[in-house]
């Protein structure tokens, strides 16, 4: 059996440490190891983004990467975006517009508008249908999570 | 007295009739005089005295499930239709 | 009956209960579920399409180390062939069992063979490559019309068409035919001036949802079995496994936990029972989660199906009469939803002469499960064309034709049953006058499309228990599993009846020992049903209550009045406390108060849509992108109009994906070879604009507040208004689905 | 998934000595999000990932308006859209790297892990192909360049050798009014693989109207992404025109040779080839024009 690697990480700016096999993915580490259940695993091969982190302040998809890599990196992930006392405006804002029906597909939603408005606070529609597109959602046609992304620019 | 709605692969038993009048307080009895009166219909709407688990009963338009011993009312309109389900 | 009546908490849209845990990821989901001392499953399925199974040969995969057990359908007990009642319906027990593991032929490919539990989930799957199945490889049937061929391979040897009692004499894969009748057809043929015979053919299609099935499931010594998953229905999971393992349902427990996403999907088991015979086998207990091509390749989709439509109308657009044969792929075991499709082909007109056939068919996919409003989305593809090129050809408007043919209060279904109050007018007329409809669509290669659809909706057992805190809020205990917000929905009407507001209502989903039986979250019912049910559990509440300021006030109960959240007394005494503040003397008035109610109510009602879209064609690649949609439906009364617009908007995007893209593409060998989200292309949100969800309001009689379901008929006009609309920009009537960009370029003769 | 061990190396060097060693059971990880996949469906077998994302020298990325670009192997999607010199330098590849995938997935894959996956529809190749870029091979006897569109030699297959990896790809400076443009066709708008991809690059006269020469090149028509020689070379020397434009548009029809899949069908293709290689030249001739003179 393969032997089992030590990774250190800063996940949502806690130091963490775990072993992992190299074939883990940085979901599955989050999922089983770790216990951060936020990011969900619709396809495990990159389409749907419902596993969607922020990886040293990029997105990425979380089972497109290994647990291993995130050695010495950091990682945002949903549970690490509200306040104790406060939600984070686009957990607001999906909350106000309604933008979410199951809910599977949020976390991950939430995850990718937020590196979305970290780097561009004003997008408009088409930017922020561009920069969705890697989420899926069968659940609401899109409709309220864009506009919710839309909501929580103009509220911030 | 209740109408009964003749479901079309039943009607070569009913002489082409596709609503008839049958007297009955309750479905069993309503479904046995319909097969007294025309042999053969209690069978393809039964599965030995229940309804065809593969029958849904429409009483005034609306699904039931009525039990064969239920009260129908006098002037009810039933029908049988396939069973289905929704999403 | 609730017409002009002002409403202090329906029709508003406070915040979901359950919103913050979704918006964290603190919700927990089926997959998420942990419990100590945990293997993980995984389900070998058959690369074939069509074959025998020879043998299993489970000697290596057991020598893996990290492999604690093996099940194969010998560890089934040995199933009937007979029917066995669900509560939504009934299915042949042997087809049931051999549907969660093959026992004697693989019927399709990712028709389950074996499963594995090991200490974890690679293990497991490695497992899985370790089994040896010796298969002896049959001719796949792929596609409805082959199937129906009277020389096709046949599926399976003890099915005779059956015909309302009568059945057929030789084995077929013609499962059922099944017929409804109105009229005269011949007559109203020969009434019509115009009449247009057109062929449909559907693919294959899947609900899609993000989150694939998932069970948890665990034996104790003491024989109970406690399954912990994502389902449409706890209850109907409950009796499922029942059935399929044999076991006592009062030793079954299941424990439905947040569900992400079923359109009908996750009402069918399919690895729930393989969990619990891995843990009963490990005495552990098993978690087994499918992957995304496990979701395509081994749970139900919806058909692809094969229709003719030929309705005849006169000069004036009265249509008089009309004729479908709709044949419906079922899968590999009997139970397509054509009995739906027939019901739905031509409901939405008021049509003296019909004629209604449909063909239940197996082939070598996988079973078919419901997809909302299942089957009648495939009828309304063929029905809507064909009414659109009579208007054409009538040259009518094509909302005109609708209004003039539309389906009243009092007419009668082809299918029987006769129409209460309906709204589908008032939806015709919603889009007439809608700012989509009235402004021009001139551009070259534009085109406009409408069409309408109808879906019965359904009632169905729900139970609902509310108990009084001091602090003048309320507990509110569900059987409903919440898949797009019904807790808001239905708290929402127990508010109402309380008179308190929504957030002072904590709703609870609960396990099968908690609650009186509930029917799944499916047919559009649970606002409709469960919310019934909380009304009614509100009401017993309020009774009570209302007994307890009787004695508070020493006065007779029938004396005591309930409005706007306030208990007053209306003889003598000037008496009047609040909901809130009787809550606080419960305990000095005779201790708790629990609410209850059970309901299967009858007035389900039906539910109209009508649509409007806008297309471009790019008539180079066949591509065409959607410019504008607008969708009315009659919602009877919205309870949280934000949750009605979010189905409208959803259903129709799913219509969207059918109408375009999604469909299953098989290889000769009967091989899905787009069994990925990469290649099943479900729309983003960058195919899509904003979806105008029109909200009509037409009251349910069958309701105290007039709701009618509203999940499942906006996905059934997008298809055919989208055919429509391309025709409006190209000229071109697509007649089968998905209308893709090389289909669109072969209707055009460019390929 | 499989089991492999995870090695991440810290210099070319030691990548290649460890390619060297442990031969075909051994790949190269940088963003993974072809690769991984490959692994979890056991469509790839290996014993060995490699992350070469540690290696300075993948990591380059760096323009210089005489020599051109030097983009490592690793330096994934987003960072070379962001990079403004390269998205006005060179358009046709920065049309290419912001419709791979979807955003999560353009934050790691990258051109070079696109060029050694070597998809028939690799939506990167054709805008390297028209852009006469280079890729530097490193191996076990130093380095060596060839070519970008002799590096595919069949789906999945690559030119490099046993212990070989790809480095950098390196892309001459663009000349004097000459731009370059990729599209492809895909049903929807973002996240399919191509059905069909073209890229084209144009270098005009001084005034506009004629073209001095052009690259063509296809994506998904073939068992590897195409130049499109002899359709390139029919607008060598040509005043623009619908008709010269027609004729290479016909050319490129001529060698594709695609197939039929879930992706789309052979004949679909075959006339898309057509409908997109227009399109892509003219809009390189657009971006030409556009430019301030």
């Amino acid at each position: 059996m393969v032997r089992k690697l030590h990774v250190q990480t800063a996940i949502n700016g806690e130091t963490v440490e775990f072993l992992c096999e190299p074939r883990q993915s940085l979901l599955e580490v989050l999922r089983d190891e770790l216990h951060l259940t936020g990011a969900k695993e619709g396809c495990n091969n990159g389409n749907c983004g419902a596993c969607s982190v922020i990886l040293d302040g990029r997105l990425v998809n979380s089972c497109l990467v290994l647990g291993v890599e995130i050695d010495g990196k950091s990682v945002e992930t949903i549970e690490g975006v509200a306040e104790p006392e406060k939600l984070h405006p686009i957990q607001d804002a999906f909350l106000e517009n309604a933008a979410l029906q199951c809910g599977i597909c949020t976390p991950g939603f939430i995850m990718s508008a937020k590196a979305l408005l970290d780097k561009n606070p004003n997008p408009t529609e088409h930017e922020v249908r561009y920069w969705l597109a890697g989420n899926l959602c069968r659940c609401t046609g899109y409709d309220k999570i864009v506009r919710a992304v839309l909501d929580a620019a103009s509220a911030t | 007295m209740p109408t009964v709605a003749i479901p079309s692969l039943m009607r070569n038993l009913t002489d082409g009739e596709d609503i008839v009048s049958v007297k009955g307080n309750t479905l069993r009895e309503i479904i046995n005089n319909l097969e007294n009166r025309y042999p053969g219909t209690k069978e393809k709407l039964c599965d030995g005295d229940r309804i065809h688990p593969s029958v849904n009963v429409y009483i005034n338009g609306v699904l039931t499930r009525t039990a064969m011993h239920d009260h129908v009312d006098e002037d009810a309109e039933l029908h049988f239709l396939p069973a289905i389900s929704g999403g | 009956m609730s017409e002009n009546k002002e409403y202090k908490v329906i029709g508003t849209r406070p915040i979901r209960h359950d919103g913050v845990d979704k918006v964290t990821g603190r919700a927990i989901y089926g997959a998420d579920f942990q419990i100590t001392g945990l293997l993980h499953g995984r389900v070998l399925r058959s690369p074939h399409a069509h074959a025998k199974i020879v043998s299993i040969d489970t000697s290596r995969a057991e020598a893996l180390p990290g492999v604690k057990g093996i099940v194969t359908a010998q560890d089934l007990p040995a199933a009937e062939d007979k029917m066995a009642d669900l509560g939504e319906g009934a299915v042949n027990l042997k087809y049931l069992c051999d549907n969660i593991l093959a026992s004697d032929k693989a019927l399709y490919k990712g028709h389950a063979i074996a499963a594995v539990a090991a200490t974890n989930p690679h293990i497991a799957g490695e497992a899985c490559t370790l089994l040896d199945v010796e298969y002896e490889v049959l001719p796949p049937v792929l596609e409805v019309r082959q199937a129906m061929e009277p020389d096709a391979p046949i599926l399976h040897d003890n099915i005779r068409t059956s015909s309302l009692g009568e059945t057929g004499e030789k084995p077929s894969n013609v499962a059922s035919h099944l017929q409804h009748k109105k009229g005269d057809i011949e007559k109203g043929f020969t009434e019509a001036d115009v009449v247009i015979e057109r062929e449909f053919v559907t693919g294959t299609v899947h609900q899609g949802y993000i989150e694939p099935h998932n069970a948890t499931a665990l034996y104790n010594p003491d024989g109970q079995l406690t399954v912990w998953c994502s389902t449409q229905g706890a209850f109907t999971v409950r009796e499922q496994l029942a059935e399929i393992l044999q076991y006592p349902i009062s030793k079954i427990k299941v424990v439905p936990l947040e569900i992400g996403g079923g359109f009908g999907g996750k009402i069918n088991v399919y690895i729930k029972p393989v969990a619990a015979l891995l843990a009963k086998k490990t005495g552990k207990p098993v978690k087994v989660l499918m992957n995304r091509a496990d979701v395509f390749e081994g749970t139900g989709p919806t058909p692809a199906s094969y229709l003719t439509i030929k309705i005849g109308a006169t000069n004036d657009g009265k249509i008089t009469a009309a004729q479908t044969s709709l044949a419906f792929e079922a899968g590999a075991y009997p139970g397509s939803p054509v009995g739906a499709g027939a019901m739905c082909v031509f409901a939405p007109y008021n049509i003296e002469n019909v004629l209604i056939d449909g063909y239940d068919v197996v082939v070598n996919k996988p079973k078919t499960a419901p997809y909302r409003a299942p089957g009648a989305t495939n009828a309304a593809f063929g029905t809507e064309t064909v009414i659109d090129e009579l208007a054409e050809t009538l040259n009518m408007d094509p909302l005109e034709i609708r209004l003039k043919n539309g389906a009243k209060e009092g007419d009668r279904r082809a299918d029987g049953p006769v129409f209460p109050r309906i709204g589908f007018i008032e939806t015709i007329e919603a889009a007439q006058e809608h700012p989509h409809y009235t402004s021009s669509n001139g551009k070259k290669h534009h085109g406009r499309g409408v069409a309408s659809g109808f879906w019965f909706n359904i009632g169905l057992e729900s139970s609902v228990t509310i108990s009084v805190n001091p602090d003048g809020t309320v507990n509110l205990v569900e059987g409903s599993t919440d898949i797009g917000g019904t807790r808001a929905s239905i708290a929402m009407q127990a508010a109402e009846v309380l008179g308190i507001p929504a957030e002072s209502v904590n709703p609870t989903v609960v396990d099968t020992n908690s609650i009186g039986y509930t029917a799944v979250t499916g047919g559009s019912r649970t606002t409709y049903a469960t919310g019934y049910a909380a009304y009614e559990a509100a009401q017993d509440v309020v009774k009570q209550m209302k007994a307890r300021a009787a004695k508070l006030w020493d006065v007779d109960e029938d004396n005591i009045q309930f409005a706007d959240g306030e208990f007053s007394s209306i003889n003598g005494k000037e008496e009047q406390i609040s909901f809130r503040d009787l809550s606080a003397k419960l305990s000095q008035t005779g201790g708790p108060v629990v609410g209850r109610a059970t309901m299967n109510p009858a007035g389900a009602g039906g539910a109209f849509a009508t649509h409007v879209v806008d297309v471009a064609v790019d008539e180079e690649t066949g591509k065409v992108e959607i410019l504008r949609y607008t969708a009315t439906q009659d919602a009877g009364k919205a309870i949280h109009p934000s949750y009605v617009e979010g189905q409208i908007q959803g259903g129709v995007v799913q219509g969207i994906g059918w109408a375009l893209n999604e469909e299953y593409i098989y290889n000769d060998e009967g091989e899905m070879t787009n069994a990925s989200f990469l290649d099943y292309r479900m729309p983003t949100c960058l195919d899509l604009p904003m979806i105008d969800a029109v909200i009509v309001e037409v009251p349910n009689p069958g309701h105290p507040y007039g709701v009618r379901g509203v999940g499942e008929v906006p996905i059934v006009p997008p298809p055919a208004a989208i055919a429509n609309a391309i025709y409006d920009a190209i000229g071109v009537r697509m007649t089968e689905l998905p209308m893709s960009p090389d289909r669109i370029l072969k209707a055009l003769g460019k390929i | 998934m499989q089991e492999f061990e995870y090695i991440n190396a810290k210099t070319v060097s030691e990548a290649v000595t460890l390619l060297d060693e442990k031969g075909d059971k051994a790949r190269i990880l940088a963003g993974g999000t072809d690769l991984i996949v490959q692994a979890r469906e056991g469509r790839r077998t290996l014993d060995w990932m490699i992350d070469i994302k540690s290696i300075p020298e993948v990591n380059e990325l760096s323009y210089d308006s005489n020599t051109g670009l030097t983009l490592g192997a690793a330096v994934p999607c987003y960072q070379i859209y962001a990079d403004d010199a390269v998205c006005n330098a060179y358009p046709g590849l920065v049309d290419a790297t912001i419709i791979i995938g979807g955003t999560a997935i353009q934050g790691r894959a990258g051109v070079g892990g696109n060029l050694c996956n070597a998809s028939p529809a690799a939506d990167c190749i054709p805008p390297l192909i028209v852009l006469n870029a280079t890729c530097v091979i490193a191996g076990p006897n130093g380095e060596r360049e060839i070519p970008s569109e002799d590096f595919c030699t069949a789906p999945g297959q690559t030119a490099l050798e046993k212990g070989e990896m790809l480095v950098s790809i390196k892309i001459p400076a663009p000349q004097q009014n000459s731009r370059s443009y990729y599209l492809r066709f895909i049903p929807r708008n973002e996240m399919d693989i191509a059905v069909v991809g073209a890229g084209a690059a144009i270098v005009l006269d001084e005034a506009k109207q004629r073209i001095i020469s052009a690259r063509i090149a296809l994506a998904a028509v073939a068992p590897t992404p195409l130049y499109a020689e002899e359709a390139s070379a029919l607008l060598a020397d040509r005043e623009i025109s619908d008709t010269a434009i027609d004729e290479a548009a016909q050319a490129a029809q001529n060698i594709a040779r695609p197939i039929s899949d879930m992706r789309g069908t052979a004949e679909q293709r075959t006339h898309l080839v057509g409908v997109l290689t227009r399109r892509a030249l003219n809009g390189a001739i657009q971006r030409v024009k556009d430019d301030a003179a």
